[in-house]
């Protein structure tokens, strides 16, 4: 089993979901956070005064899938998620070794 | 003229309740509704206008300033600010004949209306006139030092200054022409900002990491509210509903559009992008700018006063804080101080009936040419000034004596809603 | 004196729009400022007020309450009830002569003001009573039930109330001295809170893990525009603009200052810091508790009913909430309706010219004595607290048969917003 | 009725500035209130209204429009459109001969109230008309478009069409009922705001994901706002402090109250929950639609007139939204547009003297019969509509010419706060 | 040592939070998720126009702990969290190499 | 590879941000969060009634690096965000298996 994190443009959200669903993953978890990367942040201006904003806001979508989807769900994402600019984000794989859903205790894959 | 001297001249020609005819009841509903406008400018205006430009773990004490300030002021009025503004006495304070609202009935009559009327229509201005301080040491003060600070400044500087100019005093007398607060409010609110910012000093992320505004919304909510306001502030100055009133707001009003377009408009072309900060500040200038002149000038003259407003005010704000790195964190002194600076003296000039379009209503009493008019202005300007500038200093070194100004640093980081008042302003 | 019960001798001495000549414009110009004003404490004022105070998932049902009670209120005002409180009937209420507001021309006067403007500013007082009651049942009550519940209260509280106290009915013929609205507005709602809490119970996490506030810079925004608003309420109850109305806002705003103060002082010597929602609070006690006095009442009166007002309703917030454990949500009871009893017996008092600083402008028609009107007014707290409370109770029994009060535990859970409104507050 | 229509056969009838007696105090007070009421409906009123429903990333670029039409139109008012409107001139537009408000003194009145509070007060209707069209391209166009198209839609389509219906033009003259502008200005804005959705085109998102309303506070706070600032646009519109006024603003209320919970109904009954944004919705359609007949119905009218007005504008808004798929973002056509043609028309119908409970107060001058009464207010309908549709497609396509109508893609999906701006709306 | 991570319904945060506290466990770290699961979101309505939310407002827990106490954690958080309902949330188990506590630099399980 | 998760005090997000930044560290994910732990909340009072605030506001920093450079960030970010005072944070290092650049699809190291 395996945690896939990806951090994309918030505008993205829909689709990469709605490709996500075409390959039959349906549960995940989204976090909005700021980024910090290549792709810059911007200048506001108070009354003249500036601020420098280094983070960018990116939307961190969070899935545990069996390892047989890993591949798949990359996929699907990659496609969905990117628009071939600075910015489009990262994914990352990491290993986990159980889930368990709360209501019914089951373990394993059949919790996901 | 004659209108825009209403209430100068009363108080200079006549004894104190001395007619107690009935009140004109149109005169006496627009006085009342101007109250309940200036009042609308400090609570919720000022408060929201200020707040939303701090950070938002700083709005509450913000908008706590404003209501304590506004409470505190109330009641000191009563015991006996008010007696020092306006009752008898010499060119530099009144007596406390009038202490209590002494006297005071429902058929007092300031003039055509009830003096309760006069009493609380100027009692909104003493309450905004150290609100507006709050804006120079937002973010770091002791609730106990502002507090201390507020009450003392509006019993030393703003009571008798309100007396020189309005109450009968020498600067009134001279025939200073100050509408609705030129030098009485935005100067000495500003100089006194300018004196906090230096004594109380910078807060601590200044300028290297200072967060931007946290509600704009709430600013420019406020800034809509302060607009509004000024309608009562400016144009309840006539005392009166009449064609000077309704000409003291319809010249506020352009030059605060003037402002507002002149700051955008330096905004866009300096920094490519024009700001909704930036046009609602450019109004508060053209406000602030027109409010001594407003009784005085015409739509001519209006124009040119906000124009000039927005321009001058935008180019202090920046001598200010980017380039002499003074941290008035809300930029009081470069808006409200020098707006009032250059609005008392083009009152004086703008007040000239021989501008053709740009004509006013005529000088101040005894007043015969235009240079005679520019140096009671400029004595206007700088007696009041140094008056607050001084005094300012010395209450703050002396509130800094009695309780501290500062809060310290953990209490500066985690913000003062929390460590002042053990309250959020948001949990969404 | 004289001035302040303008209103009253007014419904008892004249036959309805018996007289037609011209209103005078400028009481008419106040008249109608008053509404707007006593308009904006409801809209948006105090659906702020209470709005910022609940839980963010409940923010728009609160203000979905006020403004539906403004809306059917105003219906049914225009319906018969404006007939029921004002046109001529017997000592408990009125005809319906008036419904449908029947022969209200342009040309019909109330005293100098048209009977439009006089019909539409007691029809905004119609409006915020029951809406301060929503404080009492926010966070759990369904919207039907509220709005059933608002119309009959309106009906058979709030109308007869109104006729007994300004509609020449028996507690005005008595003469008790209610300028604003003590007995008929802040008692009523009061109580009818406090058996609103009992009946409706608590919510399900009271005291144990309640949410605080979500937003308290929208509370003190409304608290702002409330106080903005009640010098309409309190001065616009003059029903006209002169020294009595003047007077009226004086104190007014004096006790609302001094309420502030009380209530910061006793929090911050208590729990050791003043916050910004203990001071609003105390601005509300000392409007509350001025409103059935602001006519009768000089300044330094309005100082001592203010202080006092600050320090009885932070102690009966406490006894309510922390010691009684009664879940009157915001408040409404130990506020308004505290405020409200002893703001009316206190009218009495301190209506007495023997004060000396602390007189007022005498007693009520054909009274004598301050023991004779101190029994008047406690005559006054008695009837209507116990008639608001007795039906209140019986409404609230009716309105459960009829509907339910409350929405089931995980609507309660997921929030008014979406389980009845299927809105959010927020999306940023 | 006379009353009712000072205004006009003051503009007919009078030689400018003929008389110069002293205005009437009251009338002045009122008109000098209603004009920060009007104010106040478009700052912060509208804009905050407006702001709340757009998505968060948006909303200070709404609140910059608001604020940069208002000072833009009041300096062109006082440079030439005041004149364009009211100066004499031909039946479609005034002439030059009150520019930069020549000849404007103290001392110039308009009927019984100063002429500087005469232009000022119609000044914030100008602001706020083309304020209201801003709903429509919301989300999408540029600053540089919108102040451009703005600046030329008030002079070409606002200034002239008010010449027509109030400034002694044909139309005013033909008899038409447009109280406090039906025609002027709801049915002007509204239907550029058609044209301005279909010539823009729709956010890149809609109808498939587009956002839903950021902040549902922010907009019910505008609407309490614009509920009181609309007492001082219709009661204002009597021009003075009197029973017209008076039954403006209570017939205004009654509409107002009655377009809202039609509204409420339609949507529990179709959907199954009330919703806030409906009953304010309801409450603006409410406004809008009374707003051409407030001074020539009555009471009884006025509910029909709210209630017919919710639920014409319920199903328009359904109409061009969901089966048209227009993206009139805000639903600015289905609520002004269709709200001032069926107002404008019922104010014909309902003036009758001879409908029982729903009478009014007569008909236009010189007019016999209900059939020519609504011929006239056909003609009126028409003529504003089809003008300001052609005259505002022109004047879009000659922006986009100019400078291009909408921002990039990109900057679409980033927002305009930041693009256009450079700030955010909220750091919470 | 091991990171637990459970996706739960808002309101029971606090209920959780104490039943951890039984089990001595003290440090958490807790952040406002959107879910999507089968537990659907709703639909909002604003002018008649629809808006399908597909999110479910959820909280994230995260726990890192000694191995010898993840099944502790686990039956804890069950406990605490379940209601029987879709949406009662998921947890999932990963494996954590070391903690450093920033105050003092210990390492392993004595930083937690 | 590395997933580097730290949990600071808001205001020394900046500073650690810097010190990443030095030793070139430049791609990093931020996020608001709720701590409970050593350092214990406040409390809140509103008209006299109490609220216990458990929680304390955090910001939680993610940075994947390459096995080599976790040392020197664990050191860069106890440097920066340690003042010795209860709540200073933690830091937990967990495996991650690989990384994916979005825009290009690189895999590995090369797409940090
Ligand atoms: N090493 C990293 N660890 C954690 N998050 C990262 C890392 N590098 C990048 N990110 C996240 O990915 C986002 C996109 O990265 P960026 O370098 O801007 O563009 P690109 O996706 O084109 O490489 C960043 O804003 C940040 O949130
Ligand atoms: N595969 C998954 N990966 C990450 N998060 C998930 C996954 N499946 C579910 N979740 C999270 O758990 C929450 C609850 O899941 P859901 O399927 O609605 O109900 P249940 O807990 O009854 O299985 C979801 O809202 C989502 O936040
Ligand atoms: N076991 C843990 N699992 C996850 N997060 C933790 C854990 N312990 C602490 N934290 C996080 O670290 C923060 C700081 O911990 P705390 O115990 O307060 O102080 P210190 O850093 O001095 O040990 C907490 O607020 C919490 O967010």
């Amino acid at each position: 089993m395996k945690k896939i994190e990806a951090i994309i443009k918030p505008f993205v959200l829909d689709p990469v979901k709605d490709a996500l669903k075409e390959i039959e993953i349906y549960g995940m978890t989204v976090t909005e956070v700021k980024g910090f990367g290549q792709q810059k942040g911007h200048t506001e201006l108070y009354r003249g005064a500036e601020y420098q904003i280094d983070f960018v806001p990116k939307t961190r979508i969070e899935i545990v899938v069996p390892d047989a989807k890993v591949e798949a769900a990359i996929e699907a994402i990659c496609q969905a998620a990117g628009s071939g600019k600075i910015g489009d984000g990262k994914i990352f794989v990491s290993p986990v070794e159980t889930a368990i859903r709360i209501r019914t205790g089951e373990r394993g894959e059949s919790a996901l | 003229m004659k209108r825009g001297l209403t209430f100068l001249s009363l108080l200079v020609a006549l004894p104190w309740a001395a007619y107690a005819g009935p009140a004109d009841s149109g005169d006496t509903a627009w006085i009342l509704t101007s109250t309940a406008l200036v009042l609308f400018m400090t609570l919720p205006g000022l408060a929201l206008f200020y707040g939303g430009l701090v950070g938002s773990k700083n709005v509450l004490s913000v908008l706590m300033q404003c209501f304590a300030i506004t409470s505190l002021v109330s009641l000191l009025w009563l015991a006996g600010l008010y007696s020092v503004a306006f009752a008898e006495g010499n060119g530099f304070m009144g007596g406390f004949s009038k202490a209590m609202f002494a006297g005071m009935g429902t058929q007092s009559l300031t003039g055509t209306i009830p003096e309760a009327a006069f009493a609380l229509f100027q009692l909104t201005f003493a309450v905004i006139t150290p609100a507006l301080i709050v804006g120079a040491f937002a973010e770091r003060m002791k609730f106990s030092a502002m507090l201390i600070f507020s009450g003392l400044w509006v019993a030393v500087v703003y009571a008798p200054v309100t007396h020189w100019v309005w109450g009968g005093g020498w600067l009134g007398e001279m025939g200073l022409l100050d509408f609705a607060g030129g030098t009485v409010v935005h100067i000495t609110a500003g100089v006194a900002a300018l004196v906090a910012a230096l004594v109380v000093g910078p807060r601590r992320t200044f300028p290297r990491t200072s967060t931007p505004p946290h509600n704009m919304t709430m600013t420019v909510t406020g800034a809509g509210m302060l607009w509004v306001g000024w309608f009562g502030f400016n144009g309840g100055s006539a005392l009166g509903a009449n064609g000077s009133s309704a000409m003291a707001m319809l010249v506020t009003h352009i030059s605060a559009a003037a402002g507002s377009l002149a700051w955008m408009a330096l905004e866009w072309r300096k920094f490519g992008k024009p700001s909704v900060l930036g046009i609602v500040t450019g109004m508060v200038a053209g406000l602030g700018t027109i409010t001594p002149a407003c009784g005085f000038v015409g739509p001519g003259g209006a124009l040119l006063i906000g124009l000039i407003a927005g321009v001058v005010c935008f180019n202090a704000t920046n001598l200010i804080k980017v380039r002499l790195k003074i941290d008035d964190s809300l930029d009081v002194f470069p808006v409200h101080g020098v707006g009032g600076i250059i609005g008392t003296l083009m009152a004086g000039f703008f007040a000239s009936t021989e501008l053709g379009v740009f004509s006013g209503f005529g000088f101040g009493k005894g007043i015969e040419s235009l240079g005679q008019q520019l140096m009671v202005q400029a004595t206007g300007v700088l007696a009041t000034g140094v008056y607050a500038g001084v005094v300012s200093f010395g209450l703050f070194k002396l509130t800094d004596a009695l309780v501290g100004l500062r809060v310290d640093e953990e209490q500066e980081v985690m913000g003062l809603d929390l460590t002042q008042h053990e309250e959020r302003g948001y949990i969404l």
